[in-house]
């Protein structure tokens, strides 16, 4: 149970790495690269989680509570929506490459600068 | 390189990184352990900002400075976004054909437009109190408005949203978040510290400048997703391309 | 033991999961289905965890996913519309399945957190949920 | 009873991984990408993170999916089109 988390966020990264690297469309290696992605925020988080204690928003919680470290949130927080306007721009040179190329599969377009 | 040979490669790739990875795993503190030094120091610090929210803490107070780069990343990225899908020369805008939506979900659309506004408006309102913020929910206000497409149609879209004042705003944002840092410097304190009083705790006024970083990020936030998915929208269904005769093809 | 934790566990086992099957394979429209009970579903393992836990304010986040998830489904129902088969298999348990399941939530947590802001907070929540839930078996089954 | 949601929800996501990996038509990726996001967004709150649970949520829900979906119209049609 101590190492389960972490060892599926590796599952992800590597399943997300797979899909990139075999990808026969580049709208589904985006996909993939969300994937990957996400790998870090099950990592980070996991690492902050601590048993048996709660969010470390106090709204609604005394301040004495213990909580779960607030600093990896806060990285995996902002990483998540800036994440999706990188996956936004990367879908936008994808809509570029089938403009000017016509195609986007991976494999045709390496063919075509050859 | 063929198919076959790359496919050895990553395989190869893929298991070193996988054994490397396992073996790293058992060196880190194990899941749900009790030592977390950096995030005791941060309750500390937030608490005695008096932020309630000590993720809000973490993002626009303690590492208010990171926020600033995740902030330019997102700028940049929309900036990026809106060159690669901008229309050029040789493209003409047709207006979309007319999409029949039944009535009862035009209704549903027109009715949820306001209340996922609000239920927005209220995640960045109380992002120093309960969870949620500028970034969470300028995603939930952005997607509001773009209710209007999927159940209603897209003309009464691009009625509803004055592109060029969501740009503005993209940038207005980004430059609130720069100017407000100054702030720090001006009181005679370091960029982007918290020079405004605390206030008090867990009411909506507390934790200094939290709150206007929060919502600058907030305003950020909501005309970067609307820019991105107007330009997504323009390019799916109103621009259409004369094909490029011979043109790297 | 904390049978609302209990409870959300359940769901997350043996609703999520059986959603995500019926989202990986099959035909479009089965898919759309199976995203569409996803959503629903959440909403109410939010609000179990909110109650579990003893944390009003995760609520936030079913109330979130009231308003989205729907709006997520009917992003899929618009622009797959043409690649979905009319009546989709398992489109129609979607209805009784909100129907039962926001009030069988709902109202045990409001008895369990007694009248006030909270509670309107929950049956709003509810309300909204059954709203989208309504709407988006509708679209589902026409797509 | 906190471990079981826990393992719960991890399982989940990584099925719902390797599931989005899988799918290899664009547009039917999508649809397992919002279930990733939704699983995300419960393990998220088990794992005690409900402002990130919230960001994915908001993001996952709706605006990733209408984005991939544009992108697959888009390259479709140019595709479609007669040469």
């Amino acid at each position: 149970m101590s190492l389960l988390p972490y060892l599926i966020a590796g599952w992800i990264f590597l399943a997300g790495i797979h899909g990139m690297a075999t990808s026969r469309n580049l709208i589904h290696a985006v996909g993939c690269l969300a994937v990957t992605q996400s790998s870090t925020y099950v990592l980070l988080l996991s690492v902050g989680y601590r048993k048996g204690a709660t969010a470390p928003v106090f709204a609604d919680a005394p301040t004495s509570a213990t909580v779960v470290d607030p600093v990896v949130q806060a990285l995996a927080l902002t990483d998540v929506v800036v994440g999706a306007t990188v996956t936004a721009l990367l879908l936008a040179l994808v809509v570029q490459t089938a403009k000017r190329h016509g195609t986007v599969d991976p494999d045709e377009l390496s063919g075509l600068k050859g | 390189m063929t198919r076959r040979a790359r496919l050895w490669v990553l395989a190869a790739g893929l298991l070193a990184v996988a054994a490397l990875y396992a073996a790293a795993c058992t060196q880190l503190p194990g899941f749900g352990g009790s030592w977390h030094p950096y995030g005791d120091r941060a309750v500390r610090a937030a608490l005695q900002q008096r932020t309630a929210n000590a993720v809000s803490s973490v993002n626009f107070d303690l590492r208010g400075f990171d926020t600033l780069g995740e902030e330019s990343v997102l700028f940049a990225s929309v900036l990026g976004t809106v060159v690669l899908l901008r229309r050029t020369r040789d493209e003409k805008r047709v207006p979309p054909e007319p999409v029949r939506v039944p009535a009862p979900l035009r209704r549903y659309g027109r009715l949820m437009l306001p209340v996922t506004l609000l239920i927005g408006l209220y995640v960045i309102a109380h992002g120093q109190l309960s969870p949620g913020g500028g970034f969470q929910g300028g995603v939930v206000a952005a997607t509001s408005l773009h209710l209007l497409y999927i159940a209603v149609d897209y003309p009464a879209l691009e009625r509803f949203r004055p592109l060029g004042l969501y740009e503005l705003a993209d940038g207005a944002g980004e430059a609130a978040y720069v100017l407000l840092g100054a702030a720090g410097l001006i009181a005679g304190s370091a960029y982007l510290a918290n020079v405004l009083p605390p206030g008090t705790f867990n009411t909506l006024s507390s934790g200094g400048t939290v709150p206007l970083l929060n919502a600058a990020v907030g305003i950020e936030v909501t005309s970067a997703v609307v820019v991105l998915l107007a330009h997504f929208l323009a390019q799916a269904l109103e621009i259409e391309g004369e094909r490029e005769e011979g043109r790297s093809t | 033991m904390n049978w609302w934790l209990a409870a959300a566990c359940a769901l997350v086992a043996g609703g999520l999961g059986p959603c995500l099957w019926g989202a990986a394979r099959g035909t479009a429209g089965r898919r759309v289905v199976a995203q569409n009970m996803a959503t629903l579903l959440l909403c109410l393992v939010f609000l179990l965890l909110a109650q579990g836990y003893g944390r009003p304010s995760y609520v936030d986040l079913a109330l979130v996913v009231a308003v989205l998830g729907p709006a997520g489904t009917l992003v899929f129902t618009r622009l797959l519309g043409d690649e979905m088969e009319a009546r989709p298999p398992g489109a129609r348990l979607l209805t009784p399945a909100v129907l039962v399941g926001a009030p069988a939530t709902v109202v045990p947590m409001c008895v369990a957190t007694g009248p006030g802001r909270a509670s309107v907070k929950l049956v709003f929540t509810g309300v909204l949920l059954i709203a989208g839930g309504a709407v988006t078996s509708r679209a589902v089954r026409r797509g | 009873m906190d471990d079981a949601v826990v393992v719960a929800a991890l399982v989940l996501v990584a099925a719902a991984a390797t599931a989005a990996v899988l799918q290899r038509d664009p547009a039917r990726q999508a649809i397992v990408l919002s279930l990733l996001g939704l699983s995300l967004a419960a393990l998220f709150t088990v794992l005690q993170a409900p402002d990130v649970g919230l960001a994915q949520l908001a993001v996952g829900s709706a605006v990733t999916p209408l984005m991939i979906l544009l992108t697959v119209r888009k390259v479709r049609q140019r595709k479609g089109r007669p040469k």
